[in-house]
């Protein structure tokens, strides 16, 4: 299943603010973010820290299943404030 | 009652003061973030701040809402776009009954946005450019 | 560079927040304490606040001696006079490097004022005049 | 030696800004509190709660020698902020 992701801050200065990436169901975080990882090997560093979000809520590790309906987004680390 | 907003509109202390005022409380804390200039020997010119905006505002409803159920008021402000030195980045104020449930809470809001609301800054450094902390 | 008045002028938060500002702080923690309606099940209506002036900005001054003496600023304003519901009775402000300073240092500042700064309140609740708390 | 003593809060209602007291040098806050407790004794219960403050400083007990130069104020529970 083909699935876009959200990206934010550094991972969307590298990669833009959305990437698609194949992954068969059920999904854990991890595979959202090694399928990532692999666009860009660099990432990953900052993405073993990121957290995702599915819906605006942060997921736990899964396995979830995703429907195309569903906004998936991967959470690197925060720094507001 | 609460107010919780993220937007790249400057941040008005004396407004958002206003939202906190109410006969119920007696206390009132407000904590503001500001541009600082130098961390150890590191010189911050300007930082961008960026935000998945309606997952930050819910995260900051569910920080606030434990709050507000216990008879606080919450108001929280953070910016989003480019901010120079001294310039606000976030204004968290907690109204509340008496002063020491207003500082408890008020540092409970700002501690945990730190950790959950997904807000990124981009610090722009004589050196190079840093993201996050 | 703190600022410590006690006086029959109104306070605004405001002009008392830009004394705060400046590119070497990134955190500054300001309570403000605003005259409660009820108590229980006590109504007050006003609040007299009078000082033993000179001294209680003597005591202010020991207050702030040492914050000043790490780092911080500190921008301390009370009320005298008579005070109606929502009026600010007090203002104290703490600007810090770092955040959770700014929120130690300027709850012992107010928790200090509470007990050795000569201001007294004489509270007109619905029921009678209380001197003190 | 007579003594001027200034008054504030409640004390200040009952018995105006400053009263004038007879005390033998040298004094304790004691002394002072029981001079002006004379004048009224129903504020004893204020008074025995109330701090001595001296030139604008808080004193504890003495014995202090007092000049007519110097300022004298009985401080009683603060209750401001």
């Amino acid at each position: 299943m083909r699935v876009k992701i959200k990206l934010f801050a550094f991972l969307q200065d590298r990669l833009g603010s959305t990437v698609t990436v194949d992954l068969s169901q059920p999904v854990t975080t991890d595979d959202f973010l090694m399928a990532v990882a692999q666009l860009d090997p660099s990432l990953k560093s900052v993405l073993v820290n990121s957290r995702i979000a599915v819906n605006q809520e942060f997921v736990t590790q899964g396995p979830l299943t995703i429907t195309p309906a569903d906004e998936v987004a991967i959470i690197p680390p925060v720094s507001g404030g | 009652m609460h107010y919780l907003k993220i937007s790249d509109d400057p941040i008005n202390v004396d407004a958002l003061y206003q939202k906190l005022v109410d006969p119920q409380y007696g206390g009132i804390d407000m904590f503001v973030g500001t541009v600082r200039q130098w961390t150890g020997s590191i010189q911050t010119t300007k930082i961008t701040y960026s935000a998945y905006q309606p997952m930050a505002e819910r995260q900051l409803e569910k920080i606030a809402a434990p709050i507000e159920a216990q008879g606080g008021r919450v108001v929280v402000a953070h910016r989003t776009g480019t901010l120079e030195l001294t310039d606000i980045a976030v204004f968290v104020g907690v109204a509340a009954v008496h002063r020491a449930e207003a500082f408890k809470w008020c540092q409970h809001v700002i501690d945990t946005l730190k950790h959950e609301v997904p807000i990124w800054k981009k610090e722009y450094d004589t050196d190079k450019v840093r993201w996050g902390n």
